[in-house]
């Protein structure tokens, strides 16, 4: 079974050919089918072969397919690595990925049937890409596919490329994961020099022996590499521009795919990462940093893809959080959690604004329970799990990695908690504007009001019960001993990085901690709920909210620090092209052309200056006889 | 031996054929023959046969080089007559064709004097003999100012270095020891030369350097091969140019070979200054036929690498030289006549109406510009390695390619004026054996250029059984 | 201070005196007398040295049929001292300088060489004498000699079409 | 017997390509010819690399010491299939330019195939530069025949910085020749002047050959030439200009100096590098404000063939297989982008990109080829730059001929963030946003075109996906290199 | 006499005459001065030639000869030379009536 796992992208990538090739000639339907079909195959492979994985004994497996780059001594197979993280992000990304591929069918219903087929064409390739990604079994495949997403994401959030906006978005997304691309590659270079070897095992296997500066550099490098493609600081900010895109896209890339990449990758690379104590702190540093960041600027934003989209950046800082204390197992989980509440909470925002024909101002919504019940409810149910209220999955996963924090620095856990509570805050925000309160929407829209079809709202519900229900994967030893099922099953994968680093928490204050943080976001969001309930914050931002509802100006900051002297030194270069390169060698024609002209003179047709010239060069000839010395 | 007297007499016979025919094509007809003979007759001679065994008491020696040298340059005049020996009538009103092809043959008698002699005065006297008809051919256009001009500032400045040559040829007699003109006694060795052999030296330097339009002695070349009529100055460029730098090669080789280290720096400083002068000079100018003057000078002073560096090579090379030189030469010449317009405007579209006509002189351009596969390739190549050879001397190497890449500026403008920019050219009235004869030279350039040896086989071997 | 010395010097002084004032005289007759007094002043230098020969020919050659060949043209073209209007002075004073450095630096290479000893001697040898230069004119130089007669050829040739009138 | 047919082909049939005086029948001729090349390159690929079919040799200039030796090693097996296939693609993807007196446009092409086929096949110093002349003669007249307005300036000023170039380099091969054991020209007697040709003699000898190189290349900044010619040639010239050309200089370093100068090379590697990195930056951020597509792509090359001559001085076996790799695809791809900016100059006669715009909505096809092309053109795996530039990149890090490796590949590394942003604005704004007046009226891509481009973005995917053919192609030809390189030994 | 005085005699007619062509503007002057130069170097070659009869006298009683043929052959020359020189002023004379040198620059550049 195993051996087939080179189906799972496969599928993708023939649903990908099959609509691109012929998008012209598939209806929407066949497209749809072909476009969910590869995904639910890829699905259900993943789900036997999980079946394969999870029993015990079971050790990491390698499928080589052939042989990738094979130069000197480097050899680079193009393997994929099977085991219990690449399984469970296997799942994820295909489950949750059939669901969006599923509501995109509907959601995208009204586009013309080629760029229907494009659309999906895209999904598939991007849902390809990050499969090799999870399942590369070297540091290359893994990287092939994290190119592979930054390039799809570029595709779809450039997705209507008639909106020249919507292609800045996508340029940006892709520029900046360029950049952290370029750390990653040299991380790369860095191990092939240092292990002869991007291979897993080889590279985990040589880290011991290499010295810590070494591993601290490559392990700094990688995560350059993550916080691009994770949207941490300071490349975060292609992440809120990338709502340019369809909704379902949004959803694909902050839940199932993209943004986990580098979670994924430095769980991966676990090993690394504890023998190098500093990169941990920076990780973790950055990653809390990001997260209260984030959370801040979600607070005063209007645009409900927005408040989402910031909340995932958030999130994201919560895992490299986890990552950067030692709880791998932790940021997985909150992975997985999260990819649940938040593919819930953009699909349910796809709804509104499906329903709301367009419109993503939460502004001019407000009430919209009644005519979006499902989408309601689940919403509330996506709002309740990321806001870490007890017992839905958010709670769970939050909570180990802020009892991690804790252990490892209580300033840690204080601002976690703090960000906690702004996520709490925010998220009830959101839904108390968009749907409590009396509609603030013109009459069309209102008229226009409906509940999603089902293709859509299933998924929803699907999601929502994941979202309600997968916390229970990982109950704390606090409150059930041993009943951690997920951490027994990455134990294999993240036992191979060494010991677990983090003081372990007494389980009286791990309890004392989870109800304080449970409480609090308990208090926080019905005070939201109640704050925005009736009375939507209409008006323009003033003062320090102004400067959250312009993101902290970090775009403004970046365009004046970045991109204007870049485009400066460019224009120094053309102005050096031009005049001072190009004209020395113009000058040189130049000069030689006036030496001629000038020489030239000599010629002055008059037989005596000729004699006299002639005399003079005799006379030179003898002077150099008389005085240079042989 | 032999071609000296059949050109001298051929001369006296070209002479008298005016008085039985008037019939410019019957004249014409006779000096190719007389042609032709030369050129069997020195291959006689260089395959031994010698129809004149004369005792010349060591005043001519006839060596390989010599008489190679001398093939090259009757081949290239029959090429020449071949072409453009039909233009000698047009200035015939004022000129007698059957004296115009007397000077030549003379002035080939001269040249072979130059190419095989023995003492000072052979060369003093093949010299002279070269020099006067070619006063009198620059300015046979009588009637023209500017022929009449070329011809007296040629007349006096060629005077003029005929003195310095006799005072230089006077040091030498001077400083040899057993008071002879004679090359063979004048080789002092390598010891220190004396003051009045060096003096000598110097100034033989300088009047043949002259003659071969050396800078900064050069300056009657571009006001003569101008002012002199059109298909003068292809000859003059050309034969007798190439003529005199065997001489020059001999004289040096020959005379002052063993003392060579001590003038080498002189001919590095000459060769300097005159690819320097030919080659910017020529980029400003606005008639195609001052430029080739120009580029003449630039041409010499590539020749003047081979003096510099006298080895197998560089006289090989100088061969090589002289025939690609003098080949591409003639031939833009005899396009050159038959333009109505001498400025590079007036080349402008010739490759539209005439294909053939652009496209034979886009190879002697090439080859003049040192383009790979014609033969101006190789004979460029061969000075160079001459002188990356010795060893020494290789700032001059790299300002010699650099004064080259100057050169493609010039000879490239023409390219551009015929190919690519618009315009009519004007044409007089071509024969289709004009044409077929174009195309045979530009073969044989290319020939050249692939199979250098083909010509250069007999002279290596023998330059090198030595 | 023999005779012959006396006469080099008397001669010697004639010949540069006569160079200088063809350089310098204003009208072309002038120069031309003047040029025949340094071609008989070098002719008596040459008999001093025991060259009668050339001396002889000298005379006839320079003195007698090129020099009045050169009147001739004067006359026929009818100069006179006026119609050579003055040379830039400045020219003419790098004329002046070029040809005195020229001699200046020519001095300073000979002025060394080892010529000390080395005399041009005077009064003796036959080997001037008509009959022993016909002889090796003859025997050794007959290819030369011969030669020249193209020489001559072309120069008749020459003048003949040149100075034809058409 | 193979090398012979792969420069005689073309020559022969340019030369007769002159005499047909008919447009139609000459495309076809040419076409036919170009296949008939690409067919023998394909049979040369088929056999074992020891063949005697693989090899040639005949006396040519005895006296002088060379012979007409050509030889197809892995190197030269690549390249010449990159003319090879480049010639057919171009002649087909250009099928409807119109020139005037087209037979001497076709002959001179093909006339320039024989000389770069020469180029890469030669294996005495004379002959490479005897082809290395010709190569560049056609397509001068090529530039300055059919070319933009200022085409002549432009074409000349290309002309004599190459000519300048390639004498100086001729100065260089004479000198190393009069040094050799056996007055010889060939490659192996090149080889062993290392041990004949002092340290303090390789370093400026070095530059007589690198300055040739550079130019041809180009590296900054000796490339002044390149973004005018390429902006004024037509651009099936340009395409052989950027595709098949440059390789000439990259190619030489690897063959004709870093073997034969490995003091020199070694010595001068971190002044080159450093030229190489300026050159990256520089040409891609000066890309990055370029309006006409045709500069743009331009100074891409420039920065992408640094990286490669980067990668030569590094000294590594990745890196020079990177660069071996590279060229091939570097070719492929550059013909891409021609292929398309060729389609819309012709079909909206501009290439000003301010003035494009939106062209997505009405040619999908060519913005989906494009795309790809451009994609591949910036490295992204799973094509085939991403082989060539990760290649390249490790062997730049890994190098130990210098000791600022680690500043080099990040510097250098800069300029992947850069073409991504170049490339992209371009995409962006041509193909993207709304249509205007010029654009609305664009058509779609036709057959011949689609065919071409696909062929072209098949080879891309294939050798992204799969390079193995082509890494073991070299792989002799890269240690022999490498081993030479490594002076000590 | 001391070879020296005469080369400086010959040294400094030559000059004479030099200084003659680049001061002169009339073309028969100029003409003249280059015959003076040509006799200086006569002087000078018999003036060798005897040095040399007087150095080898012993070994070779007809050493120095060759310098009195120079000086034979030079005449003669020189002869044909002032011929053609005539001739050619003449032409120019007929067709601009100047024998300035001056006169001459339709030639130049």
């Amino acid at each position: 079974m195993i051996n087939l796992v080179w189906l799972i992208p496969v599928l993708p990538l023939a649903g990908f050919l099959i609509n691109g090739l012929f998008r012209n000639s598939l209806s929407k339907g066949m497209t749809g089918i072909v476009g969910c079909g590869v995904l639910l195959a890829s699905f259900i492979l993943s789900l036997l072969i999980f079946g394969q994985v999870r029993q015990d004994g079971f050790h990491a497996v390698t499928v080589t397919l052939f042989d990738f780059i094979s130069v000197d001594k480097l050899h680079i197979p193009f393997a994929f690595q099977v085991d219990q993280l690449s399984v469970l992000f296997l799942l994820i990304i295909t489950g949750v990925g059939f669901l969006i591929h599923l509501y995109s069918t509907a959601y995208m219903h009204e586009e013309e049937a080629p760029h229907y087929a494009r659309y999906f064409s895209y999904l598939n390739l991007f849902v390809f890409s990050m499969l090799l990604l999870v399942l590369g079994a070297n540091f290359v495949i893994l990287f092939i596919g994290w190119e592979g997403v930054g390039l799809c994401s570029y595709l779809l959030i450039g997705y209507w490329f008639k909106n020249i906006e919507y292609g800045n978005a996508a340029k940006k997304a892709f520029i900046m994961n360029r950049i952290g691309d370029l750390g990653f590659l040299i991380a790369i270079f860095w191990m092939i020099t240092q292990f002869g070897s991007v291979t897993f095992t080889d590279v985990f296997g040589g880290a011991k022996s290499a010295s810590v500066g070494v591993i601290t550099g490559i392990t700094l490098l990688l995560f350059v590499g993550a916080t691009g493609k994770s949207a941490q600081i300071p490349l975060y900010t292609w992440l809120p521009d990338a709502m340019a895109g369809p909704t379902p896209v949004s959803a694909l890339i902050h839940a199932a795919t993209m943004v986990t990449a580098g979670i994924y990758m430095i769980a991966r690379s676990n090993a690394l990462y504890s023998l190098a104590p500093v990169s941990q702190t920076v990780v973790a540093v950055i990653g809390l940093t990001t997260a209260l960041f984030a959370a801040t600027i979600a607070l005063k934003q209007n645009d409900i893809k927005k408040v989402l989209a910031y909340s995932t950046v958030s999130q994201l800082g919560y895992m490299f959080l986890g990552l950067g204390v030692g709880a791998y197992t932790g940021a997985v989980f909150h992975v997985m959690t999260h990819a649940f509440f938040k593919a819930l909470l953009f699909l349910g925002a796809g709804s509104v604004i499906h329903a709301m024909g367009g419109e993503q101002d939460i502004r001019k919504m407000g009430g919209l329970r009644k005519a979006l019940p499902v989408t309601s409810i689940t919403f509330l149910i996506g709002c309740i799990a990321i806001a870490g209220i007890p017992p839905f999955s958010g709670f769970f996963s939050k909570d180990e990695i802020l009892s991690a924090a804790f252990a490892k620095s209580p300033v840690y856990y204080v601002i976690g908690l703090f960000t906690a509570m702004l996520t709490a805050f925010y998220m009830f925000r959101l839904f108390a504007t968009t749907f409590s309160g009396t509609f603030r929407g013109t009459h069309e829209q209102e008229h226009h009001l409906h509940e999603s079809p089902l293709a859509m709202t299933i998924p929803l519900i699907v999601l929502a019960i994941l979202a309600a229900v997968a916390g229970f994967l990982g109950i704390p030893d606090a409150l059930v001993p041993n009943a951690h099922v997920l951490e027994h099953f990455l134990e294999p994968v993240f036992a191979a990085g060494g010991e677990h680093p983090a003081v372990e928490v007494s389980h009286g204050t791990e309890l004392g901690l989870m109800a304080l943080s449970a409480g609090l976001a308990l208090v926080v969001s019905l005070l939201a709920w109640s704050r925005f309930k009736s009375k939507p914050e209409l008006a323009e931002p003033t003062g320090f909210g102004k400067v959250l509802a312009n993101k902290w100006y970090v775009d403004e900051l970046y365009n004046a620090i970045i991109v204007r002297p870049l485009n400066g030194l460019a224009k120094f270069f053309v102005w050096l092209e031009r005049w001072i390169i190009d004209g020395a060698v113009n000058g040189v024609g130049r000069l030689v052309q006036y030496g001629g002209r000038q020489l030239r003179l000599l010629q002055s047709g008059q037989v005596g200056g000729y004699v006299l010239l002639m005399v003079i060069g005799i006379l030179a000839l003898f002077l150099v006889e008389l005085f240079v010395k042989k | 031996m032999n071609a000296i007297i059949i050109s001298a007499v051929w001369g006296i016979i070209m002479m008298f054929s005016g008085i039985v025919t008037a019939k410019g094509s019957t004249i014409r007809n006779a000096a190719i023959i007389g042609l032709v003979l030369l050129l069997v007759c020195n291959y006689l001679d260089l395959i031994g046969y010698h129809l004149f065994p004369v005792d010349t008491h060591k005043m001519l020696f006839f060596d390989t080089f010599g008489l190679l040298a001398n093939g090259i340059i009757f081949a290239s005049t029959l090429i020449y007559v071949l072409l453009s020996g039909r233009e000698i009538e047009n200035i015939a009103q004022r000129m007698p064709v059957a004296e115009c092809f007397a000077l030549i043959f003379f002035v080939l008698c001269g040249v072979s004097l130059v190419t095989t002699f023995n003492t000072l005065l052979m060369l003093f006297l093949g010299i002279e003999i070269i020099s006067i008809p070619l006063y009198i051919l620059t300015g046979s256009d009588k009637r023209n100012l500017k022929s009449n001009e070329a011809s007296l500032k040629y007349f006096l400045m060629g005077c003029f270095s005929t003195g310095v040559m006799l005072l230089g040829i006077a040091f030498l007699y001077g400083a040899s020891p057993n008071g002879s003109f004679s090359i063979d006694d004048l080789g002092i060795g390598s010891q220190k030369l004396s003051a009045l052999y060096m003096a000598g030296l110097l100034l033989l330097l300088v009047s043949m350097g002259f003659k071969v339009s050396a800078a900064p002695f050069h300056f009657w070349t571009p006001d003569v091969y101008d002012g002199a009529p059109t298909v003068f100055t292809s000859f003059m460029a050309t034969i007798v140019k190439a003529g005199i730098f065997i001489g020059f090669i001999r004289l040096f080789d020959e005379t002052f070979g063993d003392s060579q280290p001590r003038w080498q720096l002189f001919v590095a400083i000459i060769t300097a200054v005159t690819l320097f002068i030919g080659n910017i000079t020529a980029v400003f100018q606005q008639s195609v036929k001052r430029m080739l003057a120009y580029s003449s000078i630039a041409q010499a002073g590539f020749m003047l690498l081979a003096l510099l560096s006298i080895n197998g090579l560089a006289k090989e090379g100088i061969i090589l030289y002289a025939a690609a030189y003098s080949l591409a030469t003639i031939g833009i010449f005899a396009i050159l006549i038959k333009m109505k317009d001498y400025t590079f405007e007036g080349f402008n579209g010739l490759a539209r109406h005439q294909p053939l006509l652009a496209a034979t002189c886009t190879i002697f351009l090439l080859s003049l510009a040192g383009i790979p596969l014609t033969a101006g390739f190789f004979a460029k190549y061969y000075m160079l390695a001459s002188v990356i050879e010795t060893g020494h001397f290789f700032w001059l190497v790299v300002f010699a390619v650099l004064c080259a890449a100057v050169s493609v500026y010039y000879y490239f403008r023409v390219i551009q004026a015929m190919y690519f920019k618009d315009g009519d050219a004007q044409v007089l009235e071509l024969r289709p054996g004009f044409k077929g004869l174009l195309v045979v030279v530009a073969a044989l350039i290319v020939l050249l250029g692939v199979f250098p040896q083909v010509l250069l086989d007999k002279l290596y071997t023998l330059v090198y059984t030595w | 201070m023999g005779i012959t010395q006396i006469l080099f010097w008397g001669l010697s002084i004639l010949a540069l005196l006569g160079a200088i004032l063809v350089v310098i005289s204003k009208n072309p007759v002038h120069s031309v007398l003047w040029l025949i007094v340094v071609f008989m002043a070098i002719s008596g230098h040459y008999i001093l040295l025991n060259a009668q020969f050339l001396a002889i020919v000298n005379l006839i050659v320079y003195a007698g049929a090129i020099m009045v060949l050169f009147l001739f043209v004067f006359m026929l073209m009818n100069l006179n001292a006026d119609t050579e209007p003055q040379k830039n002075k400045w020219l003419k004073i790098a004329g002046v300088v070029a040809g005195g450095s020229l001699l200046l630096v020519l001095v300073a290479a000979l002025k060394h060489a080892d010529m000390k000893n080395q005399l041009a001697v005077m009064n003796k040898g036959e080997i001037g004498l008509i009959h022993n230069l016909g002889l090796v004119l003859f025997q050794d130089y007959v290819v030369p000699f011969e030669i020249t007669s193209v020489l001559f050829l072309s120069a008749m040739v020459g003048v003949v079409v040149i100075g034809k009138k058409d | 017997m193979i090398p012979v047919l792969l420069i005689a082909i073309p020559l022969i049939g340019g030369l007769a390509g002159f005499f047909i005086k008919d447009e139609k029948s000459a495309r076809g001729w040419s076409l036919l010819v170009s296949l008939a090349a690409l067919i023998v390159s394909l049979w040369g690929l088929s056999l074992p690399a020891k063949s005697p079919m693989l090899n040639a040799d005949a006396e040519w200039l005895p006296a002088l010491g060379s012979r007409f030796t050509v030889g197809l090693d892995g190197m030269g097996q690549i390249l010449c299939l990159l003319t090879a296939i480049a010639f057919p693609v171009i002649f087909i993807a250009t099928w409807r330019d119109e020139y005037r007196k087209a037979w001497n446009f076709y002959a001179l092409m093909l006339l320039s195939q024989a000389g770069l086929m020469g180029v890469f096949l030669a294996m005495d110093a004379l002959l490479f530069y005897f082809f290395w002349e010709l190569a560049l003669i056609p397509v001068y007249f090529l530039c300055s025949q059919w070319g933009g307005e200022k085409r002549i300036q432009a074409t000349f000023k290309f002309f004599i910085y190459t000519f300048v170039g390639s004498l100086l380099m001729l100065i260089g091969i004479i000198w190393l020749y009069s040094h050799t054991a056996d007055h010889s020209f060939s490659m192996k007697s090149f080889y062993d002047l290392r041990n004949r040709v002092g340290g303090q003699e390789q370093l400026w000898l070095f530059w007589l050959f690198f300055i040739a190189f550079a130019i041809k290349m180009p590296i900054w900044p000796l490339h002044t030439w390149q973004p005018d010619t390429y902006e004024q040639s037509p651009t099936a010239t340009t395409m052989v200009l950027s595709g098949v050309m440059v390789k000439m200089g990259v190619f030489g370093v690897i063959r004709w100096l870093a073997p034969v100068l490995p003091v020199g090379t070694w010595a001068w590697g971190d002044t080159v590098s450093a030229l190489c990195i300026i050159g990256m930056i520089y040409a891609s951020l000066v890309a990055i404000r370029q309006d006409d597509l045709k500069r743009l792509v331009a100074y891409s090359s420039i920065a992408h063939i640094g990286l490669m001559c980067l990668a030569i001085f590094a000294t590594t076996t990745s890196g020079m297989q990177g660069v071996m790799i590279q060229m091939f695809n570097h070719g492929i791809n550059i013909i891409g982008l021609w292929i398309v900016i060729d389609l819309i100059e012709r079909q909206l006669g501009t290439r000003k990109i301010s003035e494009l715009g939106g062209l997505a909505q009405k040619a999908p096809a060519l913005a989906i080829l494009l795309v790809i092309v451009a994609l591949a053109n910036v490295a992204l795996p799973l094509t085939n730059a991403f082989i060539g530039e990760f290649l390249l990149f490790s062997g730049v890090y890994a190098s130990k001929a210098t000791q600022y490796n680690v500043v080099f590949t990040v510097v250098a590394g800069l300029s992947i963030i850069l073409s991504a942003i170049y490339t992209l604005n371009m995409i962006q704004r041509v193909f993207f946003g709304n249509t205007n007046t010029l654009t609305e009226k664009a058509k779609d891509i036709r057959l011949n075109e689609k065919i071409v481009l696909a062929a072209i973005v098949v080879l891309i995917v294939v050798i992204g996906v799969y390079p193995k053919p082509i890494l073991n192609l070299t792989k002799e030809t890269v240690d022999l290199i490498i081993t030479k390189m490594n002076y000590k030994s | 006499m001391p070879i020296n005085y005469y080369i400086f005699l010959a040294l400094a007619l030559f000059c004479i005459g030099v200084a003659g062509v680049l001061t002169r503007r009339n073309a028969i002057i100029i003409f003249m001065c280059v015959e003076l130069m040509l006799n200086a170097v006569n002087l000078l070659l018999v003036a060798f030639s005897k040095m040399h009869q007087h150095a080898l006298a012993v070994t070779n009683p007809q050493a120095g000869i060759d310098g009195q043929l120079f000086v034979f052959f030079i005449m003669v020359v020189a002869a044909a030379e002032v011929s053609v020189g005539l001739a050619i002023i003449v032409m120019m004379y007929r067709n601009t009536h100047s024998t300035d040198v001056n006169f001459l620059n339709r030639l130049k550049h």
